[in-house]
């Protein structure tokens, strides 16, 4: 509303501009904000229609109450009445409702700073920007311009994250179905939150909006600087890692102190300071906490390890959480004097404290890294070092790290070459691990296998020095107007996302999936640690794929977006397509504009390591908005998938109102892949879409052709779904093409001109 | 027998390799299903897998499957009679009236091999819960509770004499 | 604030009436309402100090994310670091959330129907009830005086239900107690969510305010008049119901239709009209659809069974489902006209419609019932129950349906003797089924279970007729001034609050448990399933303890406060005890109010068949306010307990500062009883508390010994800690008590002046 | 051997009447723990059930506790070392430092029997988790996968057959 009347004043149009305010404000008074869940229902009973749940249980009990535990096995129905289908389809709606509130939660603490430190805090815009909050406008019709404005939007995700959540009570939703329907929106709350999330941080901490040529970062183990007090951040809000350095530079003293990251945090504390270190994803947590590196760790929220307060603590390394919802049982003395604090935590009167002031966060960590680097002895690190090495000759050889390993590695093989005096398997071992250290828990003499491999890669390590983009927030209005054709007509083959945690089998399959289709010209936008992962490779020219491509979303561009919050920008991306190419209004238009994107919009999105309902909500919102989601293998443990049909779908091209058979693209909107050699194909294949012209359709299916000869090894036998004629033949392959074109009974037909499931 | 204290239904019988031949020879419509591992696992242990499938193919007809990419491997020695991935599959074989491959039907057994353990055991989790039509068989390394019949928790070297095994009754 | 102001001016002082109001308003818009969670955390790790949490895990396994599944087994740690202890609590906390979300939902759905109907309605009030909602004011501070002014509490709750929620996510909270403390925290907002709903909804609708002598209510299932059109409502939620009456007198046939309910529902339409009937509870949901007595089905929320659908399809009973939280994959169709509606719905079209409209859903209801009635052939039914019958000479006698009952009733046995021709066991297993349905699904021959015990008890089903009162809505200011002190000083030796669902053994643990503590003295309050199912009793008069016990808030009384959300008032009754009788202020007081509940008020709470999260989430936060909960067997399967030591307790007696031993009362905060023998003395014994008088004291003991050797068979043997000086032995027993002190080397002590754990 | 995709970790042996004998005579501290469905058993079962237990008080001096109840019955021939509920039971079991009814200590065996099914496999799951330090036998009608050794489902005859062979073996 509010922006309507700045894009009139914008055009010198000077009518009666008061009134137009008030008449927004009486409007925005009398009415919540409202997402319109009914509206949105139908939408997904259309969208599923297409796409059907796929469950693979991972329990097939039920232990929700006290009329359990029942055994839901064969479909068989609980005390309750529900069976293994819709607990199925229960369970996903609760760990999406788990992600969507934890990303709401995060965009609360923010506003609630963001409020303190400025309640007319203006939400950034730019010439290039000017819809800066493409989601929140297209479900709830506000565009927003202050952070007080967000508030009210806020509330309305709480509100109806509380009715989803209300829904997964017992007795309540009775319809596998309807269950996905909430899981549906519990993702697109999600989605709002994220967009909201970023926006503040972005306004308020000045972060780079929409900068393709961003600062690079030092990302990896390698970069720390050992030398200097550090103090580790972990987690994923900014608040207390900004205080840190904004009260290192204050002091003047920002170059004597090194400020690293894990997870999300770092990427955000590295748009914020170019000073401040990536020590990389999720996966290298417990290494590098085990590692004795830092000398004070601060966490906020999400992705902490559970056992960081036990681990630090054995290490006497103070630990300052931040956040009231994870305080980690430490006291409360955000009412205490720093001094005060200080001197309690340096006498170990407690191993950390809660303290929910940023910044006295700031003054606490940074005074306490000075103090505890002064009297740390590094030789007492070497030492342990050693014996972790010494304890490689406890192993017995039975095998249950190997069968714990989510990531499959052959930890027992390692362990006997290593007994050998072969260290290099183990050191391969810790480049693959996915750091969530179930082979100490389950190792029968208690050998302290994570930091085994550390230690076993120590070399490795110190040369695990490489470069990413920091996150660069949105794409640019102008850089849409650019590609927005090229991008619907099929010309740039594609719109890649890779988003979510690193929990996958192969260290580098990131990385390699990225350069696979970067060469190709596709966009690859990353986020989160994601787009971590893919920094952690080098070419033989010692160059990361982030030196190596640039960081416009243009063809061939790799984009780091940001913080996991940014898979925001990703969907803002697409839904600016439809708005700004294709002029589709957007307040309160998301059937319309998700109808585009599912069948006009060749983007793909990829969470190969998945790991926490946060991915699980990311990516079922991305699904509602008809964005396809290919999952890793170990993504099949979120219990559901959207599949379709491969074979000809009914849709309907709405320049003539006709049903039309067309080719099944997307197929799915969200699959679990095999193996990497899977995956890769199906990406290409997973950009096509109905709307393609013949040139763009081509260029498409050159593509999907050609890697699935490389990474399968064979020519696809569904390609003849995806030939609409034969102009379409990419001709490298044409004769292969042709017979099964001739062995499917293949005809030509019409590609519709509007297609639309709606 | 379900236990209400159970955190565990019923779970798959372990399978010798005359188990596995038995059932072969009974299954009016047996599949065998490869996946991606083939292309990582030890030379020997393959190379033992692609004989069973051959006899399998020649001597009982099994449907041979290839998923995931394991065609880099397979297709070597022998051609599979499809190519799909694991899910989709497992989406099909989920379906009493899909077609088959060939057009005739659904399969009534499944003999899986190679399809890394965790999103196999997944696709076993469906195929048991929601295919009543079919029954399973893993002749993988690691157990696998979630299908009908499995084989043990196996050593390389054990894994390899009970492919041999099994090849012998084929 | 505002009521101060109605205060004052009732008070007829005539000071700055406006400033104060604007000024009023003016903080309202500064600050938003909160909680203040940071305070309450510490109130929960003080109370935890004392209360330990104990934890029987359901499942050891962790599935939530894709490092899973991790074995906890033994306390050992996962892939992310949690280990076994905090997993239960994590699960807790979540159940909490859960339910809080289910009663703040509710809440804000009633809300939402209040805006509609009239934005400006204030909400009930009365000469007997100042303080109207006790529990928001002692939390906010803010005392309601519209509907309007509790929007933005529900605002608060549903941020802070999300804030607890995200807390359960991957990575978050890392510590057992702070799990605890949110778990708690997410008690005590579902607590008051309960209480919005129920203002609203009394205000609203005009309910029952605080009335001892409200009407009778008929209730069971011989009293559904078959005769009539049968309209069944199941659920929670007044709004349909209420409607459909309405539709039914705008008609003038209200009783021409028989408009009956099954769970809360029940309670809330028998609230608002005098004709409405009472199936039953829970247990009796099943059945009663099976018997083909409704016409037609209209479900709301909460406590419907998952396969309701399925059910009455099979039976073509067409059902109407009216929440967007429980829409059963039905068509919306809330825009359409009732004719078309009613028309889709005779002709099959659909099994059924969602209809979000109340009054829309009241004509519809009410048209449909009629018809359909005079299409019925009842002769179906009959026949349906001769072939239930017959297939009891199916059964194997396998034994499965005794294996998976939860009741672990002998049905096995049952059948062996019907095979003989003697339905009586049969009969009685319809008595105490808890209506769950396993015994159908594991059935190896398809036998209709629960049918068959229902027809078995056909004739005892038609003398199913019972009286119970009406829910009288909160415990008015006039009694607790009449009771505050012999409550406080012990002379009335207890409030005893039955809560919660009826998944539980024996049929008639309720009545009898309510009976003995009637005819003792003590005040028992019942709401929602369990103020039903003590109405399922009559003595050898024929009459109800209903009948029997009057309807106040005084020695011997039985009060049905109402449905679920009724149990605010039971919380409330202790409030304003502290409020109202010891004068204590309520605004953002919560420490010192739950504090003096905890230490003198007498009140333990029953929740003997608790099924569902709600019900964690009703007793956990009952726990946070200093009152005890016990639990039926099956409540241990909420896996975690709050335990005190059997030992002297060091507490504060605040009038002199100093720390003392005194008797560890209440022994636990939440327990969960293997029988009803274990349960009866305990309750007399939770009742203690350290400010008992010793007049008090001795009273209280008596019950407790009393009942110890009615129900265990002994006078117990940790009498010696509540006893504080000789006159406190109860006379009757003196001899065995001497000798118990005499064994434990009893000493004589103080009573603390003002017991205290602040 | 645990295995990543089961829905369960271990579960209780089945326990023989020998094994439950020599289970006792080994014992240092053993407890038997009589429930509250001692009230409502089958007469038949309670007597040999109450004989069990004072062969067992009386041979290998184990500790009889009553819970929930149960003494109404058992005290009619028997008088329990102890009577507690057994939620307070189990916590007390828990802690490693509790010093017993006898103020010498904890436990190292504990038989159980008649205490509701429900509400004991709980308080075993406690046990399993917490309670390293001490081993569970149940001697219910019903197999409790949660203890460390428990009779297998029984129909009433075998149960009294299952206590008769006891009783002869103590």
């Amino acid at each position: 509303m509010a922006l309507d009347i700045k894009n009139i004043l914008s055009k010198n149009l000077k009518v009666d501009y008061e009134k137009i305010v008030i008449k927004g404000f009486e409007e925005e008074e009398e009415k919540e904000v409202s997402s319109n869940y009914p509206k949105l229902r139908e939408w997904d009973h259309k969208l599923l229609s297409y796409f059907k749940p796929f469950y693979s249980p991972l329990c097939s009990l039920c232990c929700l109450c006290t009329y359990g535990k029942c055994d839901l096995s064969k479909n068989r129905k609980g005390g309750c009445g529900i069976n293994l289908e819709k607990q199925q389809a229960r369970i996903v709606l609760l760990a999406c409702c788990m992600g969507a509130a934890t990303h709401t939660s995060h965009a609360r603490h923010l506003l609630e700073i963001a409020l303190k430190k400025n309640p007319n805090l203006k939400l950034k815009t730019s010439r290039d920007i000017q819809v800066i909050a493409p989601i929140t406008t297209t479900v709830t019709g506000v565009k927003p311009e202050t952070v007080k404005d967000l508030a009210k939007i806020l509330d309305m995700i709480e509100r109806e994250i509380t009715m989803l959540l209300a829904a997964t009570h017992t007795g309540q939703e009775g319809d596998s179905i309807d269950f996905e329907s909430k899981a549906l929106h519990a993702g697109l709350l999600d989605n709002m939150a994220k967009e909201i999330g970023e926006l503040i941080q972005i306004s308020l901490y000045d972060l780079p909006f929409g900068e393709e040529d961003v600062h690079f970062v030092e990302i990896g183990l390698g970069t720390i600087e050992k030398e200097k007090p550090v103090i580790l951040c972990i987690g994923h809000n900014i608040a207390p890692g900004a205080a840190i350095i904004d009260y290192l530079e204050e002091l003047g003293i920002e170059d004597k102190v090194e400020v690293c990251g894990l997870c999300c945090t770092a990427i955000d504390i590295s748009r914020y300071s170019k000073r401040a270190k990536i020590v990389g994803p999720l996966s290298r947590q417990l290494t590098f906490i085990l590692s004795g590196t830092a000398d004070v760790v601060v966490i906020d929220e999400q992705c902490i390890r559970n056992d960081v307060l036990e681990i630090c603590s054995s290490m006497d390394i103070p630990v300052i959480a931040t956040s009231e919802k994870a305080s980690f049982g430490l006291p409360d003395l955000t009412d205490e004097e720093p001094d005060k604090i200080i001197r309690d935590l340096l006498t170990k009167k407690y191993p950390g404290a809660l303290i929910r002031d940023e910044d006295k966060v700031g003054e606490v960590a940074v005074r306490l890294a000075l103090i505890l680097k002064e009297q740390k002895k590094r030789i007492g690190l070497d030492l342990r070092d050693k014996q972790v090495l010494e304890s490689i000759k406890e192993c017995t050889e039975c095998g249950w790290c190997n069968r714990v390993c989510p990531a499959m590695l052959p930890i027992k093989e390692a362990m006997i070459e290593a007994k050998k005096g072969n260290l290099e398997p183990l050191s391969n071992i810790y480049e693959k691990c996915v750091g969530c250290g179930k082979c100490v828990e389950f190792c029968e003499r208690n050998i302290k296998l994570v930091d085994l491999y550390r230690v076993a890669a120590k070399e490795r390590i110190k040369n695990e020095k490489f470069k990413v983009r920091a996150g660069r927030g949105p794409v640019t209005d102008v850089e849409i107007r650019k590609v927005g054709a090229p991008i619907v007509f099929g010309d740039i083959p594609g719109v890649i996302l890779f988003a979510g945690c690193d929990n996958y089998y192969n260290g580098n399959d990131l990385p390699l999936m990225a350069e696979e289709f970067l060469k190709r010209g596709y966009i690859v936008v990353a986020t989160g640690c994601s787009s971590m992962a893919i920094a952690f490779y080098k070419d033989k020219d010692g160059k990361t794929l982030y030196e190596k491509y640039h960081g416009a979303f243009d063809r061939g561009g790799l984009l780091n977006l940001g913080p996991c919050l940014a898979n925001a920008h990703a969907i803002g991306a697409a839904i600016k397509i439809a708005n700004i190419f294709a002029k589709l209004p957007l307040e309160k238009n998301f059937p319309e504009v998700a109808d585009y994107i599912l069948n006009r919009i060749g983007v793909c999105a990829v969470a190969w390591g998945a790991m926490s309902q946060k991915a699980a909500a990311i990516a079922t919102g991305a699904n509602r908005w008809g964005i396809p989601v290919i999952l890793g293998p170990h993504g099949s443990k979120y219990r559901r998938l959207y599949l379709g049909e491969e074979m000809l779908r009914k849709i309907k091209d709405r320049r003539t109102g006709e049903l039309i058979d067309t080719e099944p693209a997307p197929l799915h909107l969200i699959y679990a892949a095999e193996s990497l050699n899977e995956a890769i194909p199906l990406i290409a294949k997973l950009c096509i879409r109905p709307n393609d012209t013949p040139k763009g359709r081509l260029i498409k299916l050159t593509h999907y052709i050609d890697l699935s000869k490389k990474y399968l090894g064979y020519v696809p036998e569904d390609i003849h779904l995806y030939i609409r004629n034969e102009r379409e033949i990419p001709y490298q392959y044409k004769e292969e093409v042709k017979k099964i074109l001739k062995e499917k009974g293949w005809k030509p037909r019409e590609a519709p001109k509007e297609p639309s499931i709606l | 027998m379900w236990n209400p204290a159970y955190v565990t239904p019923e779970i798959a019988n372990i399978a010798s390799p005359k188990i596995v031949a038995m059932a072969v020879k009974k299954a009016k419509r047996p599949m065998f299903v490869l996946g991606s591992l083939l292309n990582s696992l030890p030379e020997e242990i393959t190379m033992e897998i692609l004989e069973v499938a051959k006899l399998l193919k020649n001597k009982y007809n099994v449907t041979i499957v290839s998923t995931g990419g394991s065609y880099l491997t397979l297709s070597k020695y022998l051609e599979p009679d499809a190519k799909i991935g694991i899910i989709d599959l497992i989406n099909n074989l989920r379906n009493p009236y899909w077609e088959g491959f060939d057009g005739k039907g659904n399969y009534d057994l499944i003999l899986f091999v190679g399809v890394p353990y965790y999103i196999a055991t997944q696709g076993l989790s469906t195929l048991k819960h929601f295919a009543p039509h079919l029954r399973t068989i893993t002749l993988c390394k690691f157990m696998h509770p979630n299908a009908d019949y499995s084989f043990p928790n196996l050593s390389n070297e054990d894994w390899l004499s009970y492919l041999r095994n099994l090849k012998s009754l084929i």
